[in-house]
């Protein structure tokens, strides 16, 4: 275990905890609006996993992607720019939470239609098969995505050509107020759906950023050799409500087991790894901890400075012209 | 009695449930969450999981089944979390839905009525804010409804679900918390026929479902202005009441459409295109259109705000009917 | 084995081939037009497994519908009707070879767009299950719709609210002219789908009438009892192209494959059973020939002196009024 | 040259994936069945299966697919079997393909053509014989190109196959075994430009795909009469080229269109809206339009005849304008 790399991931977790901590607060300022879908303890799965990948890869998310974006390394200030409709964010304000884009980084986006951004996951893989270039697809998705139809069709096509994708499912247990057991029929082993198309198919404990980084890696570098298919199933937890506009507990779980399951936070585990092994201190989470509320601070000051898109935008993007 | 429209729909459909043990409510969270909107509340403790069923992500899968049921006797009601992810089950209320009577030569019947909400909310984006009436009034076989009011609401869901039919209910998440006056007691309303809304002789605007309300405030603005506006509300959209809305310009002689979806190939174009064709000698000038923007919707709010019919935006195609005469 | 019994089966199975000769017959003739769709060297499939059913339990099938539609029970001569388009046609000519429906029969339809009648049939069981009558739902499908989404989404409804159907997946190895292994990425286990929504799957020679109603009957049996699904994959050939408008053999298989399989005819390893057994004679299958030879041609008589439907039944049947 | 239509998608494909390695094909049977109606003949032998690409029957899996691998830079073209299977892939191209450019403020585009037959054939019923453009002409971030003669076909084919942005492109079963005149060597039609098919100074009409074919035999059978039609093909639905149409209908103050889609909210509905707005005082009299009847397609010879537009009907449109003025 290596210092700088432990804190380094301890960075990356803590900056999208309180990127998303303060979205919160802008949001109840009315400063971000719609749809906003918090990540907040699922980190080590965005962070453990893109960290096993280049920078020529692919990465594709759902709604609730702050965390993919910002461990792709986006900009701060222009994601939460987008937070805030304004002319500066990652796709002029137009996108907003759901629909982060960054094409620089190959973060291909967050998409809002359930099951719906899986195909494109597999047409991205299928582009880096053709063109041989040896890059790997991410796609990140809830286990609620499961059941729908274009999963399954994506499954297929992806393990009938061998594409170079991983599907990574984030299984937190619910979508929406819907448990997983009402949801899935075989709900105990989601990962037999991917073998049934004879995708290989790996569990992990979706709270151990590390336990994720090294299945990631293994499964990275099995995938960019034969150019097939994986499936890896995150098990985790959402801390927060659906979205903004949802409690955090109601009929569909109750307050003690959040509580509960809180105490497996991803980024106080990770932090006690580090002081347990010895290679951090104190001293240094606060300085992080510093370091990354400035940056925090920043970004919501850019974000707030900046302008609204002009009038004119509203039919510009419609059509390459 | 002063209602919401979401407490309008819950009675319809709760008073249909007690009535008729063949109607069923299925959807995404219409159980234990009481719906996306809240508006199951109470469902699943009155009538039971059989009867108030929560499913998985897969419109395609649950609103077949609902037909399935349908086509055995059962009067499905099926609740889309958002007529957005109705796109994904499209072959099953075009292909299945609307022609299963056809193809049968009249053997079989799709007893089913599929709401939820439609149109744009505040800021949901682009994948989460459209509003596809157009698609679903092409398709033969199927009815469409949208209604504005609490009390239309209830009224057409009612006739809705007692319809032996395939019928589209488009609501509005923006309605759900609009208040109006309902009837007292059981009452339903005719399916296919419009409602003048406000009685003027000047200009006739068409309007419904979350544009009514707007219609209606710049009616009010009109007046001010000593322009009586007549304002119709299809209210169904299919089988639209030409009729209604043809005897309304007759006697103004002007129409405005304002709907909230795409402009092009909207229901609007047909509109007009039927009133041009029943009225064109009672008609001073071309009917004019105030519709959505053809853009996909933006998040940002100063580009929603444009991207959506507005006050200013009726007012000013109005006073431009009457300029040109 | 019972003598009344099997004849009885040969009966229909016969019924099934000859009535499709005919219509290949009325089809080049111009007599019946659109797409047909021959059962051909699939019958023992619909034949075994109706006749292992109630009357009230529901049957429902995709395009390829003939086989099911007659072993239902329904008169061949408003089959015949339908397929000319004559107004005395089960569904008074609207429907076609593609839409045969019997709604007295609980023959619920065929459907033409692939996968999408698996829904329908769970919905079909849903109502059964809802008024408690104790039916099921036989659904066949061909192996090309298992990798569709609505399939999917299908099989995991059945299985999550266990739900009385029987699905009957017709693997004839090609859908129109792609061979299984282009289509279906576990295709040499195509019933491990089924198993991966933890619905109980068996796969039957669908060759062999008597294996395929021996075991249809254990299933109907298990899902009347358990109210829960159960998927069957039924390995037969067709021995006709995809549609009249298809050759029987082409770029995706040899004419040598289709004689071979054509040796295990099903039509003609009944009546090889029959004669082992000693239970019939070379007599018996002349009078059935003769029988079965007079219902198609009074069918045929039938459809040709029916009238087409009057320009009124246009808008008739859009609407329940 | 002459040659048929079918022949003149098959040359537009081949010429565009000669010379462009980015372009490939996808869909059921594309390959080595050489696709459903044979458009794809000789494919797979000249790029290999890794450009031929046969897909299973994944309507909504192959088309996001082939719009990921657009995302990424590639240019597919993807053939629905037929666009009635479209219906199962419409999440995905208009939530998808249509949306992600403006979604991503312009960092991505989809190059991407869809293409298939529309319409009905001969007696294929109800799930089979369907006429959509109305429904893509509403989704704003696609283009639509119906063309009805191979040059047409040939040159818009290769102008989609070029363009950035998502196209779908309807062809018609009837269609593929018509001939024509194509131009010899390498040509591009501009998407957008409607043609005037035929010259005339009585009425206009304007028809599209198959109906082209339809009215342009009904202007013949008209000359007799002494009335000389006009026949606009608008070729790319949408963008719409009005001013084309305007034109002409300046010049004979009559318009009639001619669809084979449902008639309520069909794209005739549009552009007859368009056009009174644009010509309102030109017109004598109001628009007609033939179209399809609204119902779904019955599988019965005389019925399906009784519900797609043939000649008579549009003589008697074209006469029922004359005799009112
Ligand atoms: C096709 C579709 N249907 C319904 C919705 C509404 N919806 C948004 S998120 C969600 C739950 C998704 O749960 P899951 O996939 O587990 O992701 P999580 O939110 O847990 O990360 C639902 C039903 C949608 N966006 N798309
Ligand atoms: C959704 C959809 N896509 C494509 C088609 C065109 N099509 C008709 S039959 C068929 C092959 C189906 O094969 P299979 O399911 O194995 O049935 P079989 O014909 O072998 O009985 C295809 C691709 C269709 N009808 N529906
Ligand atoms: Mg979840
Ligand atoms: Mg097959």
């Amino acid at each position: 275990m290596d210092r700088q790399d432990l804190l380094s991931l301890y960075r990356q977790m803590l900056l999208i905890r309180r990127f998303e901590e303060k979205s919160a607060e802008m949001y109840a300022l009315a400063k971000i609006a719609g749809f906003l879908h918090l990540y907040i303890g699922e980190e080590a799965i965005a962070v453990g996993a893109i960290a096993a990948i280049r920078p020529d890869d692919y990465v594709i998310s759902a709604y609730r992607d702050h965390g993919h974006c910002l461990a792709r390394g986006s900009d701060p200030g222009r994601v939460m720019a987008e937070l805030f409709g304004k002319a500066t964010g990652l796709c002029k304000g137009k996108g907003g939470s759901m629909h982060l884009i960054d094409a620089r980084r190959n973060f291909m986006g967050g998409y809002a239609i359930v099951g719906g951004h899986l195909p494109l996951a597999t047409g991205l893989a299928f582009a880096a098969q053709y063109r041989k270039r040896g890059q790997v697809v991410l796609c990140f998705f809830g286990e609620g995505a499961v059941p729908s139809g274009q999963a399954h069709e994506a499954f297929n096509l992806a393990a009938l050509w061998k594409l170079p994708v991983i599907f990574v499912c984030e299984n937190n247990r619910y979508a929406m107020g819907t448990p997983i057991k009402l949801g899935i029929a075989l709900y105990s082993n989601v990962a037999e759906t991917a073998r049934s198309y004879g995708i290989q198919a790996e569990r992990v404990d979706g709270m151990d950023v590390l336990a994720v980084r090294a299945l990631m890696r293994g499964v990275v570098e099995k995938v960019r050799a034969t150019q097939g298919p994986y499936f890896v199933e995150a098990m985790t937890y959402r801390f927060m409500g659906h979205s903004m506009a949802d409690p955090a507990h109601g009929h569909y779980r109750t307050k003690e087991e959040v509580d509960e399951e809180r105490k497996r936070d991803p980024v106080l585990l990770l932090r006690q790894t580090i002081l347990n092994a010895g290679l951090g201190t104190e001293a240094d989470f606060k300085q992080l901890e510093k370091e990354v509320g400035e940056i925090v601070a920043a970004a919501v000051k850019f974000a707030d400075e900046s302008p609204f898109p002009a009038p004119s935008a509203l039919y510009e993007d419609v059509y390459v012209e | 009695m002063l209602i919401s429209y979401r407490e309008a729909l819950n009675q319809a459909m709760r008073e249909e449930m007690r009535r008729d043990d063949r109607v069923f409510l299925i959807g995404e969270e219409v159980g234990y969450y009481q719906g996306a909107f809240k508006v199951s509340k109470g469902f699943v403790e009155e009538f039971g999981p059989q009867r108030v069923l929560d499913t998985p992500i897969t419109e395609a899968g649950f609103t077949g089944l609902a037909i399935g049921a349908a086509m055995a006797g059962l009067h499905p009601i099926v609740e889309l979390m958002t007529f957005n992810f109705g796109i994904l089950a499209l072959d099953q209320i075009v292909n299945n839905a609307a022609k299963i009577r056809y193809m049968s030569g009249g053997q079989l019947s799709v007893p089913l009525v599929i709401r939820g909400p439609g149109s744009a909310a505040h800021q949901l984006a682009a994948q989460h804010s459209q509003s596809l009436e157009a698609w679903f009034c092409h398709v033969p076989g199927l009815k469409v409804i949208a209604p504005a009011t609490p009390h239309d609401a209830k009224g057409l869901l009612k006739s809705a679900i007692r319809d032996p039919n395939p019928v589209i209910f488009i609501e509005a998440q923006l309605l759900y918390g609009t208040k109006g006056e309902v009837a007292e007691g059981e009452y339903t309303i005719p399916i296919g026929r419009a409602e003048v809304k406000r009685i003027g002789h000047d200009v006739t605007i068409v309007a419904y479902s979350k544009m009514l309300l707007l219609a209606l405030e710049a009616a009010d603005e009109l007046a001010r202005e000593g322009i009586q506006a007549e304002v119709v509300d299809p209210r169904t959209l299919k089988p639209l009441d030409l009729e209604t809305i043809a005897a309304s310009v007759k006697k103004t002689g002007r129409l405005v459409i304002v709907e909230e979806g795409w402009r092009v190939a909207g229901l609007g174009a047909q509109i007009a295109e039927s009133l041009y064709t029943l009225v064109f000698d009672y008609l001073d000038g071309p009917i004019v259109r105030v519709t959505g923007e053809d853009v996909p919707m933006p998040y940002t709010r100063p580009l929603e705000d444009a991207a959506i019919p507005d006050r200013p935006r009726v007012l000013s195609a109005v006073r431009a009917v009457f300029k040109r005469t």
